[in-house]
């Protein structure tokens, strides 16, 4: 009987974390604390972050079977993934499925106020220029040669400045590297404080930033109302592969203007956004486990990710405020170029930032508003860039 | 490297013309809604008499014409409000968190009243 | 590099909407904005119709890939659902798996009083004539010759005023005319007060209108707790095919009376209920998309649904009226006549509609609370009948 | 038709059955309770002595038995209510839209609460 | 014509429940109605027990079509339950892939206040004690010889206190007797008040009773926020099994505790908790259907679990207590054996009962907050032995 | 039967040693903290000058240092609260359902407001 217990307690413990751990694990395990520290003591994101960091952490101790990465090599069979997937497996199904992202943009939809977007459209190009970000990222990651077109354009995805597009594309073309990508966007977008001044105060001399805008015309409940109907009609007309997300996020929208939905609007934004948080964070950090990271050459790929984000960041802010300037030229001076920094999204931080640089240049000086117009117009940029790229690399 | 500057091109491209096609449609549609607002605003106090007699309405119709941002609340509020966030803005220009303005919908099932509703109402 | 340029953005237009869009789509789509103005401006039952509206908008934007009416036809494969489905594919799973429709009667069930019922039993008798509008409406729409004994089963249920019910039982019998028979149910559900009151009118006398019933007695908790057990077991016996929306709306409303439950009670009716609500009505409105509509004689059939929807709610309001009729008689002049129409179900619209055509012959007439009870009797009722139309032609 | 006519007729009857079965069922057992009801109305003073006596009982038993529609709503409160009501009813007969009488259940996890009772509970 | 209305309602009647019910049907139907008078009347565990008494109840209606055991016979074919399922097939789905516990478990860790345990970590000795419980009753059901291993194992989990453990295990060993074992758990988790006390008075002396304990000791923030995270390491590298389950509460305690991400806590304790405790408790009912239950032997069975169910609170109860007597020795009377008894976790009912009795002792002993220290070390603790089970007999 | 009481010892082994390594870890870390804690109590001084210069910081970090297990709650409100519970703790020991002190967290979204602001501070 001695020797029987010995021989049990002896497999238990050949069956245990601490037998099979690696360095790898032990590497990621640390990183998943710092970044748990990062979004708690810091709050970094908190909101994706603890979750993610949560996952990659628990999906790195070894032998917990809650996520098997191996199920979801293709071809993919959802019956064996039924049969033999963890927790996380099973809630993972909705990242890989393509059901998450959009439902998150539902309820970010239903939080966002357009108004300021309608009352100065020609935010829209500020929007639309600070996804050169993206663009020009992607030209660098396929220069480094280390990268598929399909991983570069993951990557270049983090000049989006917005989580759930950045995971809804890295899931559909590269969810190899979902983790990583997921990471460094959130961590990014909370560092949008640090990396965007430098750049707007380098690029503006400060007469520019000086300009105080115009008070921004009020506008209509119908303006409103109509807006997200339009917007779904013209992007998904133009680019289809946008449809998940653009049609979420107006549909989410409609919700909240329309005035008649309120039970839908508050759900959208909160039971629901906050579930598939939940679920959406811890199986994205989950995918940043050992078993899938442990190919070569991982680590270099890993390095040039944080250091294509940063680029993407910095040359988004860059087109921004520079297109803010040409704005500013031919509008004779009436457009505070720093609103077009704001163009990367990041809501509603980077919008902040405008306002906080602006304001130290100008006390007088509020911004806020006008670079909320921007902002919520590079939510629509960069899920349309994400279109394009799923409809040229997917 | 020529693909990845193609696309880099492609794909600022399409994303100026969307948002271009967009800013046109907003200009458009803002045009229209704000004449026909212009022209009801003249026409209000004929249609209020006619509508009155129009028949059963059960809700009444949303006024989506009202231009307003504020969804109605009252000057005081606002008065309180705009000086809690002056206050704020002195202070710091970074913190600036504002409670957002809002009223909670109401939206319990009228069906449920209905028992205690009757049996108040023998009350009266 | 230009003539690179060139191809790619000629590929990209020519899968751009634009180019594949069709003119039954342009239809639909008008259609989709119609309903959108009458859910938001006419307030007809938004919190489904803006849904609705919305799904089949942008399932008539051209290849967004969101649904794929194909992946539906038999037999279905659900492991090729997952693969190559769109997001509204995916949710679309609840429908077509009759989860959705029996969620929304948990949570109708948890805001539903059937105190009034219980009060006075014989309600039901006017929840159950109310029910003829669905049979005699499927005599109707088999006497045209155009639909299947199926599909005419669907078209019918539309006379039960019950929108779940109604989708429910068409995802089963007919998922074809989905799209087109919510749309009808729930626009005449908001149609209730203009429909019924010239029937309620024509049908009764002025005395009949002006009884003013007695007060209905107390009801106390235990009789309210007991009563959705013993019409689950009834019900479920007689009729077991009706069981998932009955039981349901039963299981719902014993949360409500029972009182220790009080948290499964709130989130059945908002959180579930909104959620189920929002994925219900944008996939049921996904399916009235061109791809699926557009076989030979669609028109003439859409046509003959908005007809025998008229039909059916008028003459569940007269068999209601009718039969309330016999009951003033058989009562001795007690029983107020108009508040048979509220058999129909549409709660509470019809029984609003009792007390406002009651009030107006009488101003001290308050029949809301006894029209509740023949109200609530006609949401069992219709699904009593839904039960028997599976039962006979599923 | 002589099979669609079938279906309308068996429907009808079977809708019917069910209906008239409910109302049978409901007759019996609201019969039933309010007897039980009666009766232990008579025997509540005595009972009501035994009971405290029977030990632990952590949560108290709800009063099911108690015949009451309003929840224990206070008498103030029902009347300042059926003002508001009595007011509606009189303006309009269709825009009724009263709100519901309820109150907010607490959840709240007593463990939640432990560390900072004891701490309260040791500066008494 | 009269031919085929009367051959359409005998085949209706035919098909109708009552003439297919069985005498187990009505057997456990009448079990199902005893139980929802407990959780209604009597307050016994209603969060769980109504959702679970109603299942319990449809499922034995016949022919409702509701649930179909035989579609959960090895091996399983997810496609079919698609195909074939009925709505309880299909949230049971939840229960099957082991989705559901951890959920609540996450909710649970929301909700759980670690202080206690963090001022006083020696509690966690009197929650691993009183896991004794567990291994004393799987002895005794192995001694009757009527029980595989994982039936044994799973009946004795048990006394661990804690339903949704209790599911989780008996999900993935013994699916068979997840009805039973899941009523017995919480039926014995709300009768913890009759159990416990004669079990504490017969084993401490009054001297012991009345022992007053040391003010715990103001716990920090940070050492709150470092307590699941570390929790989570340790047992999870010691025995990956327990992951999901522990994994699940601690990611729910950090929400509560880092304070960043109160939206979260906030769904993860309301309306997810909720949602999944109203489909975990149905679908756990209608697995005590009669279809499930019909095998020779059952009755014996039934029987024994309700014995060893006893058996396991009693014996857990009085190892907890027999520990904390020899604590009270070591630590030189300071300690309070009363504690040891909330060791069986039923969070907070058993710390209530360790307040209670002490307090009978004597009016000034306020032990609640020292119970809750054993009492939460209990779930940790009953997890882990969850794990240990799965792992052996897995 | 030997099988069983083996699983028996081992179940019981395992859960005693993972509880044992956790009370270890408690202990350690708390000990940690502790130390830490009492450094920077010391230090905190000095850093509340340099820190005010860092820059830009948008949210305030969050104080996870200091040992308050009351959440800031104020001593006026405490004092409320203590009387409550004496008083439920005097009449029953069963029964004791305190209800949670607790802040609603606000989590309303920054840009809804964002229009509404502007709007108001024009009229500043
Ligand atoms: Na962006
Ligand atoms: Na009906
Ligand atoms: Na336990």
């Amino acid at each position: 009987m001695w020797q029987a217990f010995v021989n049990a307690i002896t497999k238990l413990a050949s069956e245990s974390g601490f037998a099979n751990i690696t360095y790898l694990n032990l590497v990621l395990i640390s990183i998943a604390l710092v970044f748990l520290y990062l979004a708690i003591v810091k709050n970094y994101e908190p909101l994706l972050l603890v979750p993610i960091a949560f996952g990659m952490l628990i999906a790195n101790l070894p032998l917990g079977g809650l996520m098997n990465p191996s199920l979801w090599d293709d071809p993919i069979s959802f019956e064996a993934i039924l049969h033999e997937g963890g927790l996380l497996d099973l809630l993972y199904l909705g990242v890989k499925l393509g059901i998450y992202p959009p439902l998150i943009f539902l309820g970010i939809g239903a939080m966002t106020d357009f108004g300021p977007l309608i009352a100065n459209p020609k935010s829209l190009l500020l929007g639309a220029a600070a996804q050169f970000g993206i663009f020009g990222t992607y030209i660098g990651a396929m220069a480094l040669g280390i990268f598929t077109p399909q991983q570069a354009g993951s990557i270049s995805i983090i000049g989006g400045a917005d989580g759930p597009t950045a995971i809804w594309l890295t899931s559909k073309l590269a969810p190899e590297l979902l983790g990583p990508i997921a990471l460094a966007a959130y961590s990014y977008m909370a560092l949008v404080p640090i990396i965007q001044p430098p750049i707007m105060k380098a690029l503006t001399t400060k007469k520019e930033r000086e300009v105080v805008m115009q008070q921004l015309r009020p506008v209509s409940k119908t303006e409103k109302i109509l807006f997200p109907i339009i917007v779904t009609i013209i992007v998904v007309l133009i680019i289809p592969s946008a449809a998940p997300l653009v049609a979420m996020l107006m549909l989410g929208n409609l919700f909240k203007e329309c005035g008649v939905v309120e039970r839908l609007s508050d759900t959208a934004q909160n039971a629901l956004t906050n579930i598939i948080t939940i679920f959406l964070g811890l199986t994205v950090g989950a995918t940043a486990s050992a078993d899938k990271l442990s190919q070569p050459g991982f680590g270099l790929q890993a390095l040039s990710i944080i250091l294509l984000g940063l680029i993407a960041f910095s040359v988004g802010t860059a087109a921004g405020v520079l297109f803010g300037k040409v704005m500013y030229k031919f509008s004779g001076g009436k457009i505070n170029p720093l609103i077009g920094s704001a163009g990367v999204s990041a809501v509603p931080m980077a919008a902040r930032v405008s306002q906080v640089v602006g304001q130290k240049a100008n006390p007088q000086n509020f911004l806020l508003m006008h670079a909320m117009g921007p902002n919520v117009a590079g939510v629509i940029g960069s899920a349309v860039a994400a279109g394009v790229l799923l409809s040229i690399l997917g | 490297m020529k693909d990845a500057l193609n696309l880099a091109i492609i794909g600022t491209t399409v994303v100026f013309a969307s948002l271009v096609l967009i800013i046109i449609c907003i200009k458009i549609y803002t045009a229209i809604v704000a004449m026909i607002n212009n022209r009801n605003n003249k026409s209000i106090n004929k249609n209020n008499d006619s509508d009155s007699g129009k028949g059963i309405s059960v809700h009444s119709t949303t006024n989506v014409n009202s231009s307003s941002s504020l969804d109605g609340l009252s000057p005081e509020l606002i008065a309180v409000i705009t000086a809690a966030i002056a206050a704020c803005m002195d202070s710091s220009g970074a913190g600036l968190q504002v409670k957002s303005i809002k009223r909670i919908g109401h939206n319990t099932p009228i069906w449920n009243v209905a028992g205690r509703n009757e049996h108040i109402l023998s009350k009266i």
